[in-house]
């Protein structure tokens, strides 16, 4: 039983700190300048008066403390309302928008990491000034070029240009930008860690043995590097949801990124705390998740 | 190898011509942003309606952006508000990160919990997201972009900074100032501080430049500093509708900001180095790029 | 300045003879076959500066060639060289030459080097600990060794491993094989090491300092194991190490080197005996030193520290875990002027409780009382005036000194943080402390990295003395020094505690070299202290299971 | 109204920040059909609130795909019969008499009745609140049904914009689900069917092949992009779009394509700038010192960024050709061209000296209020531009502390509906300013309750010099939203507002040949 006790612990303050994101959202939400009924009444032209006759309908005249237990009981119900501006459920609409992010998000992690783990690799094992140009080459674009910048480049020379993708509901090239960013956030940290660990004393026992160069990267140096390349993918993986939302936006990809941005705008308040409820558990059990698989494929955590 | 030929080979690879470009291309930046007034006498704001999105010419060099006005300008311009708004987002996020950070460390465990759950708080909201909600709470406006810059960017550096002083806090100097009766902040601020400053030095080199890209990110939302203050971000964002019918309007800003990223990064590491007493004497120089598991190997031969 | 000599670098030639092995040796190697390896005319360079200069040697089949010298005299290089598995960065002169059975050795292209690594050449490194793939079980590693030498059946290599485990003398190598190196003893894990270097069944061994990284009991079994070893396989050895009295008991020949440079050759007896240089002469004076120590002194004066039943657990590694008792039930005095010397293995809690002592830890239960004042009563914040009178210095002089502080400004800081003296005569009293740990003034603008490791604990001691402690509390000194450097602190520290008479708690895990320091000793072992006496008794006469076995360990290499 | 509030949902965000969004019609490549039957007719345009046509929230571009109303508005801006095959109006402007279109079906095929009509119009009367639709409803004494074939109105007063507004007014079947509160999937006559909708993503419509016009519709389905706020003309060059509203810097760059016609909505788009009426602060109070900062702005250049060669300088609500639009009144304009020394002369008059005073003046986030504020700056004003997202420069517009604005607002079925919105008690009054002036209230008023075409004209006519008297705001001209139409599209032409079906054109007309 002691042996589950951390892990339900390690959930527990996963769990709180989804709350306290929920909680700080709300509260950000709520002291935005203009609220839903605003932006109704602007587009509809209603009076002052019947703004706040739907001010008190929607419940917004309760204390903010009371509106958020009321959201709060019926979110943990599961019931995340509907949202005030388009009149639908909102879980239908969390549902039409989810996979959309989640394959661009799992697409350009995959891309991303096997870029940025096989240019390392290439690196360290060739010795090459090429390839190590690329690594800083990779980093300094990630750092230095905004995604929507290579996004609209990427459409013009891919889809325009040369007509290889088509611009509509392709996720080719989102996925390779996010992807190519990703990549360049990590490729430089796995390049040292590499380089640390060809250095490692192990890795000289195996040279010792009179082993390949393939094998002893495959065999002695990846495994030593696996614990960072995990921790940084998680690193990845929680940034997805913000790294999607300019691609989401560029390429009209109707994801989770681009519907909490039209609920901020719309001042949607019960879509934009549902997204971001979705979106904190999912980063908790992402992080969460990397911290088990650290401990699993690392004996050296648990020493 | 004494230590003194040491410190000759150090100074030596300091004037490396990397690090030289580095730096010239730095100093031409800031100079810019300093001297915009005196080398340009437009206002980055003149626009010229008849000469929209117009190529590089005699009078402007850099061409003309989607409402006339001279890119060079701009670029000039811009980067005095884009390095203020960098420079002042990045020291929120130490300030927050690094300042707070360490304070609540060494305040003890109650308010290192604390702080570092609101770290987590911040690092859990995806960073847009949050910018996104910040500024449109705060009202857009450069103020509420730099506190949006500096809150998303202040996790990382806590947490960069949490690590490093957990790795000096256990070296055996801590334990002997402890024995002299050297106080948590006395051991703070003579061992693990300087210590931290490399440490700092390769954070602030990466902060710096993405909170300018994320600030054209914001701009890009509509949530970027105000059209009367020109960023490189904005003027990325700006330009970036008009990639085909003026390349050269996105282009320079692009360019500006890799010059920039890559600069900081070449010279970021070399503070680093220059920074750290026992890289900058006791190593072989073509040594001294491996990492300190290189001393391992060679802790023979390097013993002088 | 005190610190050794600079002593003329002749080099030497240390062709090993065909001539008859001593008569000790019972090898039975065939004495006039062709060596099984010649060195001839390495030099090794970093860059512009030679790391090791004209080596020249030769091992004969089923002979021990001991290569001994201090950190520094490019031992490891060498052995480094003839692997082919010098670090990057560090080159051969073109002009050097190894030979392995006649065959020119292909060192000059990596490639090439493979085909002779993990078969005709084996070798076993310091800190098995981290020579071993943390990733991989022991047993899988032993197996990669057999496949890499062409085993191609798995079963076969799965029996061959077994067999390899047992020829190491490790209990039950079913059981063992399917564990990862960290669940292993650093005594397990050397031989794990010794098991894949056989598995190449080498005709040449280089063990470089396998044992420094073990518990002394643990080395000696080690050396009796390799021992053991070559008269059933007859590879020849190329045994690295630092340690003077392994060198004797292993080598059939022992090359001496310094800076870089072999500076002497010879059997064993004749090295002992008639020794050619300056440096050899030293190490065995260090040697010769620490078997005759010095008389105790009496017991006098008021008690300094008394530690009543302490315990100290360390916090569990995860939540809910037990938490890890590192002390239990530990007592002892100490009085004024004398020495004790605080012995155990690896693990047995000595360090923690030197750190206790010294104010830096907490224990759990118990009390320290210091002067007549309880800590416990101070809730273990010690007290300013109580801080000037108790000092510590640590094992490893690089990390105890701040790599940022400059000499002057690490010793001025227990002087500005205890308050002693005026700003102005701070630092001619660091000068004057200098001066007594056998520096100078010169020495105050450096910094740590410019020092070498005696100088780093010189400073590391003076710092200590500054405040004129009536008790210094000495963490592993010398462990991480040469024989020779350490010596040198070892005698300073016993001239300064006679100057100033303060009593010393001395950690080791050496016993030779606490006894040699120490007037009484206790022997920790489990985070229990588990005997405790007059130095001479402990030795003559071990009580403990634990005295035993050190005693046992360490006295056996020495006197052979 | 249509304007403004499309303005919100369309740009500010994104929109004007960069609007290089694609499409969001999730991944089929329509191919075209070789004959001009068929095919899925992809159609980017402003996007859709709610599925509730009669709780339209602004944006009124998709909905006519599935619900038809009693009139609509032709190209040329009249109004033309069409769920009522005629319609009488008496002399006193009080009664309405709609005959309605034998033959019509809802998609659920129940035949279209009197009584749907009347229930149409009372569901909205009862349940709709807001919305210039529902204060015209106030004014409706009653309605009833003769038969099934005939609806009567009758008014308390007159209301001349009744039957323009009546194309907005849609009629649906009472058994769409949701009909005593919110309607779900409303059930109309239209020639396509209310399909699946995603909010700010898209709309499927189906054909309805029961259509009651025989033929139509040609396409077998309208696709609605819905993610409006951005820029379509990538799309549109990639074929990813057949029609699409766009932003006019994209002009060129589709031209030079090949690929697409540009086409223009009918009504046109006016812009203007605004002073802070309700609470002005000195010394933006004094007409002359708004006189000076109008003669500041180069309407000309402005018009032509904004507008291209489509942009018009006027002085007035509605554009050149316009019923309304006054030439003598248009050429009297002070404000045509920009005179720096008149208005500093009028400056020095007012005793103003610009450098001393700084305008707050609040946008949303595009770039032609920066074009404006650059102009203010030349007369020596100090300019503190606050770009906002909507809700933000709604929140900060309605506080009145700020002196000046520059907007635009888009087409509308009627110019009343201009109108209404410089009433002190009309919907969404800041954008103007705020006006509060009884005089021209009456004088509003009194437009609307003049049936008299002429008559109306010339009150509005007044409404216009009171305005420009005042110099409430300055209307800087007129330019038409831009519509870019493949040309694989044939029978499709833009008509007066945003409809994207009305009785004699749009989507139901429109077929696609292969490119």
């Amino acid at each position: 039983m002691s042996r589950w006790l951390p892990v339900l612990f390690a959930l527990l303050a996963g769990l709180a700190r989804a709350v306290g994101i929920v909680v700080v959202t709300w509260f950000l939400c709520r002291v935005m300048p203009g609220d839903v009924v605003d932006v109704l009444g602007l587009e509809g032209g209603l009076s002052e008066a019947q703004q706040a006759d739907l001010r008190v309908s929607l419940g917004y005249d309760r204390p903010i403390v009371v509106q958020f237990f009321d959201w709060a009981q019926h979110a943990l119900a599961g019931d995340f309302g509907r949202s005030v501006r388009f009149d639908r459920p909102v879980a239908d609409m969390l549902a039409s928008a989810a996979p959309v992010t989640i394959e661009l998000a799992l697409g350009s992690f995959v891309v991303g990491v096997a870029l940025a783990l096989g240019l390392a690799i290439a690196a360290t094992s060739m010795k090459s000034r090429l390839l190590e140009a690329a690594v800083d080459g990779l980093n300094i674009w990630s750092i230095a070029v905004p995604t929507f910048c290579a996004g609209v480049l990427g459409i013009i020379v891919f889809s325009l240009w040369l007509g290889w993708l088509p611009v509509i509901g392709s996720l080719i090239l989102p996925i390779i930008i996010i992807g190519l960013d990703n990549a360049g956030q990590i490729v430089k940290l796995v390049r040292e860690d590499l380089a640390e660990a060809v250095m490692l004393p192990h890795v000289r026992t195996a040279r010792a043995k009179g082993l390949s160069p393939w094998r002893i990267a495959v065999v002695h140096v990846l495994p030593v590097a696996a614990p960072i390349v995990l921790v940084l993918s998680g690193l990845v993986l929680s940034g997805l949801v913000a790294g999607t939302l300019t691609m989401e936006i560029l390429f009209g990809l109707p994801g989770i990124g681009s519907l909490m941005l039209n609920a901020v705008h719309g001042r949607d308040l019960p879509v934009v705390l549902a997204a971001v409820t979705v979106v904190a558990v999912a980063l908790v059990a992402i992080n969460t998740l990397v911290d088990a698989l650290h401990r699993l494929i690392d004996p050296r955590v648990n020493r | 190898m004494s230590p003194k030929a040491g410190i000759r080979r150090a100074a030596g690879s300091f004037v490396a011509p990397g690090t030289l470009v580095a730096l010239v291309a730095v100093i031409v930046i800031l100079l810019a942003a300093a001297g915009a007034p005196i080398l340009s006498d437009q206002s980055p704001l003149d626009q010229d309606l008849t000469a929209m999105n117009g190529g590089p010419t005699a009078e402007h060099l850099l061409g003309t952006d989607n409402l006339g006005r001279d890119v060079l300008v701009r670029l000039l311009w811009g980067a005095r508000t884009t390095l203020v708004v960098g420079a002042l987002g990045t020291a929120l996020a130490f300030a927050l990160g690094a300042g707070v950070g360490l304070m609540a460390i060494v305040a003890g465990r109650l308010t290192e919990m604390l702080w570092f759950a609101v770290i987590d708080l911040i690092r859990a909201l995806p960073a847009t997201l949050l910018g996104v909600l910040l500024i449109v709470a705060l009202g857009s406006g450069t103020v509420p972009v730099i506190i949006a810059l500096g809150l998303s960017f202040s996790p990382l550096v806590a947490l960069v900074v949490r690590t490093a002083h957990a790795r000096e806090v256990a070296r055996d100097y801590v334990a002997a100032a402890a024995s002299f009766g050297g106080g948590r902040l006395h051991v703070l601020v003579h061992h693990i501080l300087p210590n931290l400053i490399g440490t700092l030095v390769t954070q602030g080199a990466i902060v710096l430049p993405r909170c300018i890209v994320t600030e054209s990110v914001l701009s890009f939302l509509g949530l970027g500093s105000s059209p009367d203050e020109p960023t490189w971000g904005r003027m990325i964002a700006d330009a970036s509708r008009f990639i085909e019918q003026a390349p050269h309007a996105i282009l320079a800003p692009v360019i500006a900001l890799i010059v920039l990223t890559t600069a900081l990064s070449v010279l970021g590491d070399q503070l680093r180095r220059r920074l750290d007493p026992t890289r900058a004497a006791a190593m072989p120089a073509d040594l001294a790029e491996a990492s300190p598991i290189a001393t391992a190997w060679t802790a023979e031969g390097a013993e002088s | 300045m005190s610190t050794s000599t600079d002593l003329p670098d002749m080099p030497v030639r240390a062709a090993v003879s065909r001539h008859a092995p001593p008569g000790e040796d019972a090898a039975g190697s065939d004495p006039f076959a062709c060596p099984i390896l010649e060195v001839r005319d390495l030099t090794i360079r970093a860059g512009t500066r030679e790391l090791v200069r004209d080596v020249t040697f030769s091992i004969g089949a089923g002979r021990t060639l001991a290569l001994i010298g201090q950190s520094g005299s490019g031992k490891s290089m060498t052995a480094a060289a003839i692997m082919g598995l010098l670090p990057p960065g560090v080159s051969l002169s073109a002009g050097a030459g190894i030979q392995l059975d006649g065959r020119r050795l292909p060192i000059h292209d990596d490639r090439a080097m493979r085909a002779f690594r993990g078969s005709a050449l084996a070798m076993v490194f310091q800190d098995p600990m981290s020579c071993l793939n943390p990733f991989m079980t022991v047993g899988a590693q032993i197996d990669e060794a057999l496949w890499r030498r062409g085993m191609a059946d798995a079963a076969r290599r799965r029996e061959r491993t077994l067999d390899l485990m047992q020829a190491v003398e490790l209990p039950s190598p079913e059981v063992l094989r399917r564990r990862l190196p960290h669940e292993l003893s650093g005594g397990q894990q050397q031989r794990i090491m010794l098991a894949m270097g056989l598995a190449a069944e080498p005709r040449l061994l280089i063990a470089d300092e396998p044992t420094s990284a073990l518990d002394a009991s643990v080395q000696a079994e080690i050396l009796t194991l390799l021992e053991r070893l070559q008269s059933k396989f007859r590879m020849a050895i190329l045994f690295i190490t630092h340690d003077l009295a392994a060198a004797r008991r292993l080598g059939h020949e022992i090359m001496v080197m310094r800076h870089g440079r072999v500076v002497d050759f010879g059997a064993p007896a004749t090295i002992f005996s008639t020794p050619r240089h300056e440096h050899t002469r030293a190490l065995i004076s260090v040697r010769r030193m620490l078997e005759q120590p010095p008389p105790p002194r009496a017991r006098a004066g008021e008690t300094v520290v008394d530690v009543q039943g302490i315990n100290f657990d360390y916090p569990p590694r995860r939540f809910l875990d037990r938490p890890f008792p590192a002390l239990s039930e530990v007592s002892f005095s100490l009085t004024a002027g004398r020495s004790l010397g605080v012995i155990g293995e690896s693990g047995s809690g000595k360090s923690t409780l030197a750190a206790i002592i010294a104010g830096l830890k907490r224990p759990v239960a118990g009390d320290v009382r210091l002067f007549g004042t309880s800590m416990a009563g101070h809730d273990f914040a010690m007290p300013r005036a109580l801080r000037r009178r108790v000092q510590i210095v640590f094992q490893n002089p690089h990390g105890a000194l701040n790599p940022r502080h400059t000499i002057a400004t690490a010793m001025r800081e227990p002087l500005d943080l205890l308050r002693i003296g005026t700003r102005r005569d701070r630092l001619d009293r660091v000068v004057e402390t200098l001066n007594r740990v056998g520096l100078d003034a010169d020495f105050l603008a450096r910094y740590p990295h410019a020092l070498s490791g005696g100088q780093r604990q010189r400073v590391a001691i003076g710092r200590a003395l500054l405040s004129e402690p009536d008790l210094l509390v000495c963490d592993e000194v010398v462990s991480a020094l040469d024989a020779t450097v350490g010596a040198e602190i070892l005698h300073l520290l016993r001239r300064l505690q006679m100057e100033r008479g303060f009593a010393l708690v001395f950690v080791g895990h050496d016993l030779e070299v606490v006894r040699w320091i120490a007037d009484e000793i206790a022997v920790m072992a489990d985070g229990r202290l588990v005997e405790q006496g007059p130095a001479d008794r402990i030795l003559s006469a071990p009580g403990s299971a634990a005295a035993r076995s050190l005693v046992q360990a360490c006295l056996k290499p020495v006197r052979c | 109204m249509l304007r403004s509030s499309s303005s919100l949902t369309r740009r500010h965000l994104l929109a004007s920040a960069a609007g290089l969004g694609l499409v969001s019609l999730a991944g089929r490549v329509a191919s075209a059909a070789p004959e001009p039957k068929g095919g899925v007719l992809r159609y980017a345009t402003l996007g859709l609130d709610t599925s509730d046509p009669h709780r339209h929230t602004g944006s009124i571009a998709v909905q006519q795909a599935y619900v038809e109303a009693l009139t609509s508005i032709a190209a040329d801006g009249s109004v033309e019969p069409f769920l009522a095959e005629s319609f009488d109006v008496s002399p006193d402007g009080r009664t309405y008499r709609f005959k309605l279109r034998q033959g019509v079906t809802f998609h659920n095929g129940d035949p279209l009745t009197a009584a749907d009509v009347v229930a149409n119009i009372e569901r909205v009367k009862s349940k709709v609140k807001g919305g210039w639709l529902a204060s015209a409803m106030k004014l409706v004494d009653g309605a009833s049904a003769e038969g099934s074939g005939i609806v009567t109105l009758t008014l308390s007063k007159p209301y001349a914009p009744l039957l323009n507004l009546f194309s907005e007014l849609w009629i649906l079947s009472p058994k769409s689900e949701g009909w005593t509160e919110t309607i779900k999937t409303p059930i109309g006559t239209g020639p396509f069917t209310f399909g699946t909708w995603v909010p700010k993503v898209k709309l499927t419509a189906p054909a309805f092949r029961s259509y009651w016009r025989a033929g139509q519709p040609i396409v077998d389905a309208v696709e609605f992009d819905l993610s409006d706020g951005t820029d379509k003309s990538l799309a549109l060059r990639a074929g990813d779009l057949h029609i699409a509203n766009i932003q006019r810097d994209t002009v060129e760059a589709l031209v030079a394509s090949g690929k697409v016609d540009i086409k223009t909505l009918k009504d046109t788009a006016w812009f203007s700038i605004a002073f802070n009426n309700r609470k002005p602060r000195p010394p933006f109070d004094d007409p002359r010192v708004r006189s000076a900062i109008a003669l500041a702005v180069d309407k000309a250049a402005v018009m032509k960024f904004v507008g291209g060669d489509k942009g018009v300088v006027t002085n007035q609500l509605v554009a050149p050709g316009n019923v309304y639009f006054d030439k003598a009144l248009h050429d009297a304009d002070p404000f045509a061209k920009p005179d720096l020394a008149k208005a500093r002369a009028l400056l020095a008059d007012a005793g103003v000296k610009p450098e001393d005073h700084t305008i707050e003046f609040v946008s949303w986030v595009e770039p032609y209020p920066q074009i404006v504020v650059q102009m203010v700056r030349k007369l020596g004003f100090k300019v503190n531009h606050v770009a906002l997202d909507d809700i933000g420069a709604q929140k900060r517009l309605g506080q009145y502390d700020w002196d000046m604005n520059a907007m635009s607002s888009g087409p509308r079925a009627d110019v009343f509906l201009r109108w209404v919105r410089l009433m002190s008690d009309g919907p969404n009054p800041v954008l103007w300013g705020g006006i509060q002036d009884a005089e021209l209230d009456r004088t509003i008023t009194s437009a609307v309750e003049q049936p008299d075409l002429a008559r109306r004209k010339a009150i509005y006519l007044d409404a216009t010099r009171r305005v420009a008297e005042k110099v409430y705001f300055v209307v800087i001209g007129h330019a038409p939203d831009l519509i870019a139409v493949a040309r694989t599209v044939r029978g499709y032409e833009p008509g007066f507002t945003w409809a994207c079906h009305w009785a004699s054109g749009g989507v139901a007309r429109t077929a696609l040949i292969s490119a």
